[in-house]
């Protein structure tokens, strides 16, 4: 097993545009080693992109992007759950490790015992058509998380979700990553669930593709579900809302 | 209860019976002569008087057909997979798949002959030829068409282009592979029928291709015909084979192709 | 009688379709055609070249066209199915087929052809099948020919089906020694080279039927004595077929016209009509029937 | 600056001269006959010497199979929507299409010239027939892997089925009416080819499958593998118009395909 | 324009089954007309199936499924967004009155007003393929309302947004309920969003296939922003939270 903090990155001037329209805007972004970030914004700012530009799947027009070590493992829950139509769930999850030369006997319960936290334990040996919504995306993040990544990228992975079981995977990646320190940058619209589990909450503006509000969250992890109650949190959850709804009022 | 139509060799059985009786009898009533178009009966009439002859001729030929159909999806396949590998590799060696296709048997038949000598070696690599550029090029089709997202995960993994191509452009390729497939089927039977006219042996009786050209020789149009049917048949037999090994394999993925037949 | 009087009145329009690209073996008629011949016989002729898989009988017999060139055992195949045609002319008294096989092998006849080594051999032809009950195709192994040398030159146990006009001449020059058996040695010589019609062209237009192979014969004659002017005028039409094979093969088939012993040319007679019919019947390919009426014996 | 190998006539170039290359120096070290494979330089000097003849044979065979490519892809489409269109039609119908697609045009050579006439006609006719199969399969495939959800989306609005029809299945199914006259292109220039070998007029100097049969019977060796590099030449040139096409068309919405190229 | 209530259903002993395991287990349920209904339940508990069901997609294995008029114009946003690729934006929004016949210079401007309705005036020319997750969700849904449909069903039409926009939706969407009425079935994995616009909640059990809790919610419409911290909403919506929270414990 690795015995790494997780990866670094450091994104200078980063600029993308399509069709001459810049959605992201000359951006400046330090990520730690081991942080947990977590990235909001209106629909449509940039959050997908900036996501795929970190996992290389997209180059920048201008700027660079540096990773503080070599060889980084890099795992990515996209928005779409993208699961091989001809491979049962097991073998979805599996496949990370299979590709990486695990063999069958030790890839198979590992991606058991991942679907179990994620409540597919049942639905091991079904077929991607034959899934609800959320549980392909359950699929979708236990497959991210089988390698143990050093960077985790997530795309709103619990969109799809009811509020209960949102809630229980937020804490399950949360004990996830406070075990096997990793990197992890997250794209989510719910700004509670933002502040209760990252380190720093980001927020990028519409239109413009800047950095609004870089919020370093002060609460002591592991936080728990007292926490979401707790007056602290709501103080905040407050702070990051408003900054939200004013981008949000400001026209273009 | 089943409807009827379901059945599933009823409604071709049922147009057959139209086709034919509506050809009977318009030859009969436009008096054509019966070098020109024999009718059915006539035809079947061959058919029954032939019938050892063409049933051994149309082994003999399905035989041929099969084998090339055969090299045709593993030598397809292979070659679609090499041009998939690399634009420059497609660019360069890709054209040669189009020759390939263009070239008219018989312009080649002395180098098939010498090659594989006469008899079911030549009428198997015409069969070959004629038919393994609908599963190269649907193939290829499939191997470069793989969805992007799921090619990102891919390179996410850090998977081996080897990985990326067997885990991913492979398996999501063979729906296409298998449309290639069902193509190719009733063109190996043209192609070894072809294969025979120029390359066969006659000594052990021959194909379809020969008792057409022998029939057509000995100006029996009837004879000609029946010859022409028991290829048909056979083209439909393979196809049928083809067709049915793609509902095997596709259940569990394919969209919905063919799902009521 | 306006027959004997062939300068008055429009010409007689008549159209004769080839069986195959111009060569030595339709000398003649274009030989007739360019020292006007045709028009002496106050005939406006047009030759139709044919090609790859011309359908010669099917168009004569539709009445596309008037006339046509085939050989004598179509002819009464083409007969016996129904078709009313009659011949008019025969060009060649023997049978200019043959097989040939490499000298080297030491063969005295056909009946050594076989006796071993493969033969290549366009199936269903009455041809084929004389030689399959006069000989027998036990010993030999029997391949189709797709105008083709190549195997030929390549395998020396190699015999192969040709017309003396082609094959042995582009043989030769591919430095191979061929040795030509005639299938006429086995007793199996129908005429080819036929010009044929269907009966009732004959019947309405008998005096311009009989004018036109008056034109035809003597466009022969020319031919024989000088083909050049007109192999010249037939390798601007088939540039594939250079000149000196012209001069070859025109000089070859000569013999083949001219019949042994020698026979006047484009004559034919009842008793081969009935030896051939009675070959076709034995071999299966038609039944007994009428010869008087296939061919319009000569003036 | 761009990368040589995307020039994109440079990569089939380069692997041309290679291959002739090739093929002429192991024909001179292995002393070959010249009737088994004439040398690549003899072949060329026949192309020149015979340069106008057999550039209008491959106009006059160019034509004939782009009207046979062209028909094939109109009634191609026409038939896989109409047997698209019900299971029962296509259950009853859609073996016919394999039965076209079996069927020696050389055994039904005199039809073509008794319907469509000596020439053109028959020769466009045969390339139809050896080229309409794909279309309707491949399209065929296209209109009948529909994604089911955009199916349902249909069924709510309450879309007639033409509507069904216009505005969902035939755009979706239009990558693989492509791929199928890809495919197509080929064969439509060899059904022409063919059609000549059996139908053609001589009178106006005949196409490629003429001049192949000439210089065949003539035994020009050279000649005949002239008139085949022409006809693959005529093939490639289709092809290459069909993938424009397809390029044109795709642009927007088809996923990696030939992206590259 | 249609003068009506919307479609009133009335469902009877449904019960559907995936491979032997009921997923709807007899299930009885009135919508009465005009109402706005919402349906909760955890992931894969039968939600999109019950949707499917009333949507007359998929056929129940047992009981009956009544509609109170003949000929309803029915309205589905899909989980996915399910947009035709070949078409542009405005394209896809202008289906279903192309559909319906309506002329172009008339579906045009109508969809162009949606658009803007949900923030998407500016894309309207642009590819499925060129849209943000949360974008191509909107589109789907002007989609769906641009027929006015007597019976609109969404699949967790929000997921994909963030909380203000989605919240703009939200109220965007009741609006239309009020002006012209309709019935609508709403799923949604959020409960305060259930709560907030919905006249009654339905919370579907999981593995069961029954209704735990049918919660009607006495608020008058329109709900406005001030609603959401209202005491009334917060103890409405701790009502359901419990009931589904409870649920969640309970093992299958
Ligand atoms: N391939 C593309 N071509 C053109 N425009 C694109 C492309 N990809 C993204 N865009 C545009 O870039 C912008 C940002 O897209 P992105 O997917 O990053 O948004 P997002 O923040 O993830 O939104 P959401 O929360 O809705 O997922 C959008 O306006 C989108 O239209
Ligand atoms: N075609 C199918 N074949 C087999 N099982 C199916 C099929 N469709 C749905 N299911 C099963 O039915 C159950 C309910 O699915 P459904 O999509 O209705 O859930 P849901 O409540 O919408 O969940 P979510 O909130 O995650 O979208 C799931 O367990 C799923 O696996
Ligand atoms: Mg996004
Ligand atoms: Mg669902």
């Amino acid at each position: 097993m690795k015995h790494r903090q997780g990866a670094g990155l450091k994104l200078r001037g980063i600029h993308r545009q399509f069709e001459g329209r810049p959605v992201l805007n000359h951006l400046d972004l330090d990520i730690a080693p081991g942080e947990f970030l977590a990235i909001i914004g209106p629909s449509g700012c940039g959050k997908s992109t900036l996501l795929r530009l970190i996992a290389d799947l997209d180059q920048p027009d201008q700027g660079t992007l540096d990773q503080s070590e070599e060889d980084v493992d890099v795992a990515f829950v996209f928005q779409d759950p993208c699961l091989l139509p001809w491979r049962s769930v097991i073998e979805n999850v599996a496949l990370p490790l299979e590709l990486q030369g695990v063999p069958h006997h030790h890839r198979m319960p590992a991606a058991e015992a991942l679907l179990k936290t994620v409540g597919l334990g049942e639905a091991q040996g079904k077929f991607p058509q034959q899934l609800s919504g959320g549980m392909k995306m359950r699929v979708s993040l236990a497959r991210a998380l089988i390698t143990r990544p050093d960077l985790l990228l997530l795309d709103e992975p619990f969109a799809a979700l009811d509020d209960i079981t949102r809630h229980h995977l937020d804490d399950h990646l949360q004990s996830l990553w406070l075990n096997h320190p990793m990197t992890v940058v997250f794209v989510t619209h719910s700004l509670s669930e933002a502040v209760y589990l990252a380190d720093r909450v980001v927020l990028l503006s519409a239109g413009g593709g800047d950095i609004t509000l870089d919020y370093k969250v002060p609460l002591a992890h592991p936080r728990t579900p007292a926490t979401r109650v707790s007056t602290p949190f709501i103080d905040h959850l407050k702070i990051v809302s408003e900054a939200f709804e004013l981008l949000a009022r400001t026209p273009e | 209860m089943r409807a009827l139509y379901q059945i599933v060799w009823l409604p071709p059985l049922m147009s057959f019976v139209l086709i034919t009786g509506l050809i009977e009898c318009s030859i009969i009533l436009m008096d054509l002569p019966a070098y020109l178009a024999p009718r059915p009966s006539a035809v079947a009439l061959a058919l029954w008087m032939h019938a050892e002859e063409l049933l051994k001729a149309t082994w003999h030929t399905g035989v041929a057909a099969l084998l090339g159909l055969g090299m045709s999806a593993l030598l397809g396949a292979l070659l679609a997979i090499t041009l998939a590998s690399h634009p420059l590799i497609r660019r360069a060696f890709y054209p040669y798949a189009v020759f390939f296709q263009t070239v008219p048997i018989i312009a080649i038949a002395p180098m098939l002959v010498i090659w594989f000598g006469y008899g079911q070696g030549a009428v198997v690599a015409a069969s070959f030829i004629v038919s393994v550029f609908p599963i190269i090029a649907n193939t290829l089709t499939g191997l470069l068409s793989t969805d992007p997202a799921l090619l990102d995960l891919f390179r996410i993994a850090k998977a081996s282009s080897l990985h990326t191509l067997f885990k991913l452009r492979i398996p999501g390729a063979i729906p296409h592979f298998l449309t290639g497939l069902r193509i190719a089927s009733g063109l190996a039977v043209i192609g070894a029928i072809v294969g025979e006219f120029v390359a066969d042996s006659y000594e052990d009786g021959g194909g379809i291709g020969t008792a057409v050209e022998i029939a057509l020789k000995e100006q029996r149009t009837d004879l000609v015909f029946a010859a022409v049917l028991m290829s048909s048949l056979l083209g439909l037999l393979i196809f049928w084979l083809v067709s049915g090994l793609n509902l095997l394999t596709l259940k569990r993925w394919h969209l919905g192709e063919f799902k009521d037949s | 009688d306006a027959s004997d009087d062939p300068g008055v009145g429009t010409p007689f329009k008549a159209d004769i379709q080839l069986n195959w690209v111009p060569e030595p073996e339709f000398g003649g008629y274009y030989a007739a055609r360019d020292s006007g011949l045709f028009d002496q016989e106050h005939l406006e002729v047009e030759l139709k070249p044919g090609g790859p898989g011309i359908p010669t009988l099917q168009l004569i017999e539709s009445g596309q066209v008037t006339f046509g060139i085939t050989t004598a055992d179509n002819i009464l195949i083409a007969r016996d199915r129904g078709a009313d045609l009659v011949a008019l002319f025969a060009l060649y008294q023997i049978l200019p087929e043959g097989i040939m096989v490499h000298a080297e092998r030491g063969l005295g006849g056909l009946e050594d052809v076989f006796k071993g080594g493969t033969l290549a051999m366009e199936p269903g032809t009455p041809t084929f099948k004389v030689l399959e009950k006069r000989f027998g195709f036990h010993q030999i192994h029997v391949v189709p020919y797709t105008n083709n040398l190549a195997p030929f030159l390549h395998d020396p146990l190699l015999s192969q089906q040709c017309y003396v006009t082609v094959e042995p001449i582009a043989a030769k020059r591919a430095g191979a020694s061929p040795q030509v058996f005639p299938i006429s040695d086995t007793g199996y010589n129908p005429y080819s080279g036929v010009l044929v019609t269907r009966r009732e062209v004959l019947i309405k237009h008998q005096e311009e039927v009989h004018r036109l192979i008056r034109a035809v014969k003597a466009g022969w004659i020319a031919y024989l004595k000088d083909p050049t002017p007109a192999n010249q005028t037939m390798h601007q039409l088939n540039p594939t077929m250079d000149e000196a094979t012209f001069e070859a093969s025109s000089k070859v088939q000569t013999p083949f016209i001219t019949g042994m012993p020698a026979t006047p040319i484009g004559q034919m007679n009842l008793e081969r009509w009935q030896t051939l019919s009675g070959q076709l019947v034995e071999l299966g390919l038609i039944q007994p029937g009428d010869t008087q009426s296939a061919f319009l014996p000569s003036e």
